[in-house]
C-alpha cells in the first residue's frame, strides 16, 4: 500500500486518513452504517469489548450537561465472541477499518481476550480501553496505575505480534504523560488521549443523583480543553504517535489536536448531533494537507 | 415490522400550529427520499448549531403523507422550546424514520388506543395511516390529561370509532386517570379485549400494565427515554426487558420503540 | 449572634447565608461594588494574595470555550502589605464580611504571609489556596501532595487560632477526597472545592497556543459536573463543611451542590454574565430555605 | 476623568440600521437612570441567556443623547453576530458606562483622530459630543480600512474639520494605510502636532507611536483587549505599561481605555 499524503502510520499500521470514530458512541460502527460511510473513515474503534458480554448499567444512561454529556453505560456489550462471529465479519466484509477496543477486569480475563483476538488475523489494530469510569473493577484502578499499564501492554504486544496496540488514557489523574510513558516503554505502538472526565449530576428537584452508580464520564465539547492540553503534554513526552479524542466539533477543533501533537483524532460525541463531520474533516485535509503540530519540542 | 433504511435530511417548516399555550403541530415538507414509516416511528432533530443543547431530540412522526412530515411539540424544557418556536421557511436538521419496531395493523380488526399527553402523536398516525387502507380497523381512543387544555382535542375529532376523555381535575370527560377509565369501560364491556396499544407516562403504562393488561390478548406499548445516537450505537437509552429468565437491556430507539408491555421489567427500570 | 435559618458556620465563624463570591473573579470585591451589593453575600473570597506584589502572566489570559472560560490571570495581585492597607479597611468599613484568600511559593513566604493576616483580627477566615493551575511554582506541586498539604493547613491553624481556615483544593488529581482528609486531619475548618481544571486551547490559525504559559485554568458551566463529583466524593470522606465551586450558573445549579454535600457555595465565571446571580441565590433560599443534602452515608 | 458610577440595565432595541454588509449601527433605548459617559468608555453586552458565548461583549459608546445609546458593531464572530441581529424591540442587558478614562477634551482645541475600523466608534461619540458644548474644537479624522464597503462614510459625514481616507486596496482615498497617510499629510503640514487620539488595531497605534509618535505633544489611545468582568476584577484584560522604568500591568477595562500611547509596552505585549 502507498501512504497517500493524508495516511497515517500507527506502529505496523497504515490507516488512509487520520480521522477515525471514537470507541463507544457509535457501536460497532454498523449502526451508523446508513448515514455515514464507514468505508472513509481511517478507522472504526469498535465500542469495548469483554470476554463476557456485559448488561451495562442499570438506571438512567445519559444526561446533557452544559457543552457536555455524561454517560454511564458501563460497557455494555455483546462480548467477544459474538463481536467475533457476528460484528467482525460484516464490518471487514464491508472494507471498513477497524480498531478493536478491549477491555477486562483482570489479569486472566484479558489474557484469553487476547487470546481470541489474536486468533483473527483479519483484525489489523486493538485499543486497550485502560480507562472506563462507569465500570466498577477494570477501569480506573487499572488505568491509572502507570505500573499495571506497563504489564497490561507488554502482554498485548507479546500475544498480538506484529499488530498495532494503542493504549487508550484516562485523564483523570495528576499526570497522563506518566502513563503514557508507561505505555510506550511497554511496546505501546500509540497512544490515545482521552476517555471521558469522571463528573456527575444531581436532579435538583428530588435531590438525588441522576445516575444509579452517581459518578459518569464527562464527554463533548466542554471536555476538549482538558484532551487538548492531555495531547499536548503526552507529546511532549513521548515519541508514539497520539490519537487524539475529546470534544472535537468541528474541522477547526481537529485542528487544534494536530497542532497540539495528535497524528490522528477520534470523534465521539459529535456524531450524535453531526454525524456527517467525519467526513467533512477528511475532506477538509484531502483539500488543504494535514495540520502540522506546533514546534514539537519548545513545549 | 423491520427496521427501512433510515437517512439525514434537512426539511423545511411549512406550518406551526399552535395547538395548546404550551404544545403545536410542526408541518414539515416531506423531504426527496424520506422513506415510508410506520406508527411508533420517529425522527431525531437537531435544533441548534449552537451546540446548547448538544443532543438532537426524538419526537414521534405524527403524521406522513406524500408532501408533509407532522410533529406535535409540547415545550417542557430548552429543546423543545426551540423546537416549538421554528417559523415557516426555517430548515430543521432530521435523522429517520427511526425505530426497528413499530405499532402492526391489529390481526382482529379491533383496537384499543391508551395514550397519554403527547403519547397521542403515534396514534393519530396510525389511525389516519390505517383508515387510507381498504381494510378499515375499529379504534377505541382512551385519552388522558391533566386538564382539558392540555388534552389535544382538535387532532382527534373524526379519527377514532369512539374517544373516550380522562382529565385528573375533571375539566373534560371522566375524572381521573385513564387507567381508571379503561378499567370502568372494560367492566361494562364497551371495548374490544384483543389488542391495547398505549403510549404515555411511563407510570400510566405501568398501571395499565398492572391493572388492566391481562384482559386483553396482547397489550403493547411505545416507550420513551433520553436518547443520544437514536440508531442502537450508543447503548444510551436502554430498558430492561424479560427474554424468558434472562433480562437483558434493550434499546429504545433500535429494539423498539414498541414493545410487549409484559416483557419490560417494570420494577427494574429505574430513571 | 443568632444563626439566622440560612446561616452557616464554618469552624468558629458563622456566616449570614451560604453564598459566597469565589476567588478570583470578583477581584477585591471593590470593583463589582456598583453591581452587587456585598453587604448581602454570605462572603466575599477576596482574589489569592501572595506576600509581594505579583504582576501575574504575561500575554493573553482569557479564553472562551463553550460552556467555560480559560484564564491564565496567574495570580496578579497588589501583595499583602497593600491588601491589607488599602484594600481590607474599606472592605470592613463596608460591612463586607472577608475570607481572605491566600498563597506562597514556599514554605518561609508562607510563614511570613500568615503572621501578616494574624496580626489583622478583623479578619475572621483565610481559605488557603493549594491549587493554582496558573503559576509555575507554588501551586499544584503543593497541592497535590496530601503531605504537604497538612504541613501548610497544620501551621495556618497554628498561627491562626480562632480564625476559620478553609482548604481549597485542586480537581487535578486522581482522588480530591484523599487531599481533603489531609487537610481535614491538619485542622482545616472548612474545604474549597473546586479550583479550576487544567486545560489548554490552540489558535488552530496560527497553530500556536493561546496562552504563553500553554496550560490555563477552566472554569465556567463547562466544569459543573467535575467539581459536583468533587464536593459528592469529600462530602462521603471527610466531616468538615465544604464550599462547592465549579459553574455555578444559576439557583438550580446552587441547589445541586447543597444536595451534593456542600454547606455553602461560591459564584465565579458566573458573575461575569450575571453578576445579580448570588443576590437571586440568596433570595431564593431566604424563602425556601437551604436544600437539604442527599442522605449522606449512603453514597 | 474619573470614573463615573456604573450599573446594570435592561435597554431596547430601537433600530439596527445596516451600515456596510457586515455591520450596522444598534440604535438603543437610553435607559432611566443610565450615566452620562466620555468617548472611549464603553458598555459591555449580553448577547444570550443560552449560555453560548458565555462572556458579555464590550462595545465602545458611539453615542449618547438624552434619549440614546448608540452602538457601531461589527460582525467577526459568534457573538457580534448574535448582537448585530437583534431587532427593534428586542431587550440587551448590559452593563456600563465602564472605563476609568477617556479621551479628553483636546487644551489645545485642535486634534487628529486616527481610527481604524471600528475604532472609528469613540470619535463619532467625541465629535458630537463636543460639538454640542460652547467650544468647538477643530478635529482632524484620518480613518482606514481594508476596502471602501468596510468604511462607514455614512457615519463620518459632517461630523468632522477634515476628515481623509486610506484604504489598502485604493478602493476610496490614499491607497495604502492610514499611518502612511498620516506620515504624508505631516509633513505636508496639513495636521495640527498637539494632540493625537487613536483607535484601532493594534498594528495600526503601534505603528503611529513608533512612525509619527514623536511628531505630536501627546499620542492618547484606546485600546481593546479580551475582557470577562469589564470592571477591573478579573485582571483577564491587562496590557503591560511601563509607569517610569518598571513596567506593570494596567486593565484596559478601568484603568483604560485610554492609555498614554508611548507607555504601553509595545513589544512586550503579546496576544
Ligand atoms: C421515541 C420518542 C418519541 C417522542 N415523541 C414526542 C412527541 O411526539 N412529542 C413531544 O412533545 N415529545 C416527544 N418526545 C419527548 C421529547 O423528546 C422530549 O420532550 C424532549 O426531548 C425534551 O427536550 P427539552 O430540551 O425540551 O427538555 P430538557 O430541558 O432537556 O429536559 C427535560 C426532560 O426531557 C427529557 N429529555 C431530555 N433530553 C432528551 C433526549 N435526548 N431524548 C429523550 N428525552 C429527553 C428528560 O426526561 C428531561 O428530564 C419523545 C421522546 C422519545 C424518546
Ligand atoms: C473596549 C472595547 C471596545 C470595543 N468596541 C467595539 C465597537 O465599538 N464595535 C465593534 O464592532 N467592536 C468593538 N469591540 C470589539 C468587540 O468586543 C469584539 O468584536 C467582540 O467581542 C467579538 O465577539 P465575537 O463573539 O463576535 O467574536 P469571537 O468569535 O468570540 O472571537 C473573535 C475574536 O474577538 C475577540 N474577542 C472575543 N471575546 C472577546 C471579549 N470578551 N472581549 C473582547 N474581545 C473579544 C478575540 O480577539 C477573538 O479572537 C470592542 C472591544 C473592546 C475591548
Ligand atoms: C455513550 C458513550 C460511550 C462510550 N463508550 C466507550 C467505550 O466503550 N470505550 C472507550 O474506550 N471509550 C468510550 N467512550 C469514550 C469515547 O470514546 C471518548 O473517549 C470520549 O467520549 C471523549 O470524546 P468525545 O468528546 O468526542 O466524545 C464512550 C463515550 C460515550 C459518550
Ligand atoms: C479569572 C479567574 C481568576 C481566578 N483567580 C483565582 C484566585 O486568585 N484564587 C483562587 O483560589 N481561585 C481563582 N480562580 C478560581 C475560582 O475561584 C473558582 O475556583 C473556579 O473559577 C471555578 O468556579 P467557577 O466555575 O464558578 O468560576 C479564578 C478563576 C477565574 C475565572
Ligand atoms: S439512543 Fe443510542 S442506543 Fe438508543
Ligand atoms: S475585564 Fe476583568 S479586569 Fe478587565
Amino acid at each position: 500500500m502507498t501512504e497517500r499524503s493524508s495516511a497515517v502510520r500507527i506502529g505496523p499500521v497504515v490507516f488512509d486518513n487520520p480521522v477515525f470514530l471514537a470507541s463507544g458512541p457509535a457501536g460497532y460502527g454498523l449502526e451508523y452504517a446508513d448515514l455515514i460511510d464507514l468505508t472513509r473513515l481511517g478507522a472504526v474503534v469498535t465500542k469495548t469489548i469483554t470476554l463476557q458480554p456485559r448488561p451495562g448499567n442499570t438506571g438512567r444512561r445519559l444526561w446533557e450537561t452544559r457543552g457536555g454529556l455524561l454517560n454511564s453505560v458501563g460497557l455494555e456489550n455483546v462480548g467477544a465472541e459474538i463481536f467475533l462471529t457476528e460484528k467482525l465479519p460484516s464490518l471487514i466484509d464491508g472494507d471498513v477499518r477497524l480498531i478493536v477496543s478491549i477491555a477486562a477486569e483482570g489479569w486472566e480475563e484479558f489474557r484469553q481476550l487476547l487470546e481470541m483476538v489474536a486468533a483473527r488475523p483479519e483484525i489489523e489494530a486493538v485499543e486497550i480501553n485502560l480507562s472506563c469510569p462507569n465500570v466498577e473493577r477494570g477501569g480506573m484502578e487499572i488505568g491509572a496505575d502507570p505500573g499495571r499499564i506497563e504489564h497490561y501492554v507488554k502482554h498485548a504486544k507479546d500475544v498480538l505480534g506484529e499488530r498495532a496496540v494503542l493504549a487508550k488514557l484516562t485523564p483523570n489523574v495528576r499526570d497522563v504523560a506518566r502513563l503514557a510513558l508507561a505505555a510506550e516503554g511497554a511496546g505501546a505502538d500509540g497512544i490515545t488521549a482521552i476517555n471521558t472526565v469522571v463528573g456527575m449530576e444531581m436532579d435538583a428537584e428530588s435531590g438525588r443523583p441522576i445516575f444509579e452508580m452517581v459518578r459518569a464520564g464527562l464527554s463533548g465539547p466542554a471536555i476538549l480543553p482538558i484532551a487538548l492540553v492531555a495531547v499536548w503534554k503526552i507529546s511532549r513526552t513521548v515519541d508514539i504517535p497520539i490519537v487524539g479524542v475529546g470534544g472535537i466539533s468541528s474541522i477547526e477543533d481537529a485542528t487544534k489536536f494536530f497542532r497540539a501533537g495528535a497524528s490522528a483524532i477520534q470523534i465521539g460525541t459529535a456524531i450524535f448531533y453531526d454525524h456527517g463531520l467525519p467526513e467533512r474533516i477528511i475532506e477538509a485535509f484531502e483539500h488543504s494537507g494535514i495540520p502540522k503540530p506546533f514546534e514539537k519540542k519548545d513545549g | 415490522m423491520s427496521a427501512r433504511a433510515k437517512g439525514s435530511f434537512l426539511v423545511s417548516v411549512l406550518r406551526n400550529d399552535p395547538l395548546t399555550p404550551s404544545s403545536s403541530i410542526l408541518v414539515l415538507d416531506r423531504p426527496e427520499g424520506f422513506p415510508d414509516a410506520q406508527p411508533g416511528q420517529f425522527i431525531s432533530v437537531r435544533l441548534t448549531d449552537t451546540l446548547e443543547p448538544l443532543l438532537r431530540r426524538p419526537y414521534s412522526i405524527m403524521d406522513l403523507t406524500a408532501d408533509t412530515l407532522s410533529l406535535l411539540v409540547k415545550v417542557i424544557g430548552r429543546g423543545s422550546a426551540l423546537l416549538a418556536s421554528q417559523k415557516p421557511g426555517a430548515s430543521l436538521d432530521v435523522i429517520g424514520p427511526l425505530g426497528g419496531t413499530s405499532f402492526p395493523y391489529p390481526a382482529s380488526g379491533k383496537v384499543v388506543f391508551v395514550a397519554g399527553g403527547t403519547g397521542l402523536a403515534p396514534f393519530i398516525f396510525a389511525a389516519r395511516s390505517w383508515r387510507s387502507g381498504d381494510a378499515r380497523p375499529e379504534i377505541h381512543l382512551l385519552y388522558g390529561a391533566e386538564a382539558k387544555d392540555e388534552l389535544f382535542l382538535e387532532l382527534i375529532a373524526g379519527e377514532f370509532t369512539g374517544a373516550h376523555l380522562a382529565t385528573i381535575d375533571g375539566s373534560e370527560g371522566y375524572c381521573g386517570d385513564v387507567v381508571r377509565l379503561c378499567e370502568k369501560l372494560l367492566a361494562k364491556g364497551e371495548l374490544p379485549v384483543d389488542h391495547l396499544y398505549s403510549c404515555g407516562p411511563r407510570g400510566m403504562v405501568r398501571a395499565l400494565v398492572r391493572q388492566v393488561g391481562s384482559r386483553f390478548a396482547e397489550h403493547l406499548t411505545s416507550l420513551e427515554a433520553i436518547m443520544a445516537c437514536g440508531v442502537g450505537a450508543c447503548r444510551g437509552c436502554t430498558v430492561p426487558v424479560w427474554e424468558g429468565e434472562r433480562m437483558v437491556n434493550k434499546a429504545v430507539c433500535s429494539d423498539g420503540t414498541v414493545f410487549a408491555a409484559n416483557a419490560v421489567a417494570w420494577e427494574e427500570w429505574k430513571e
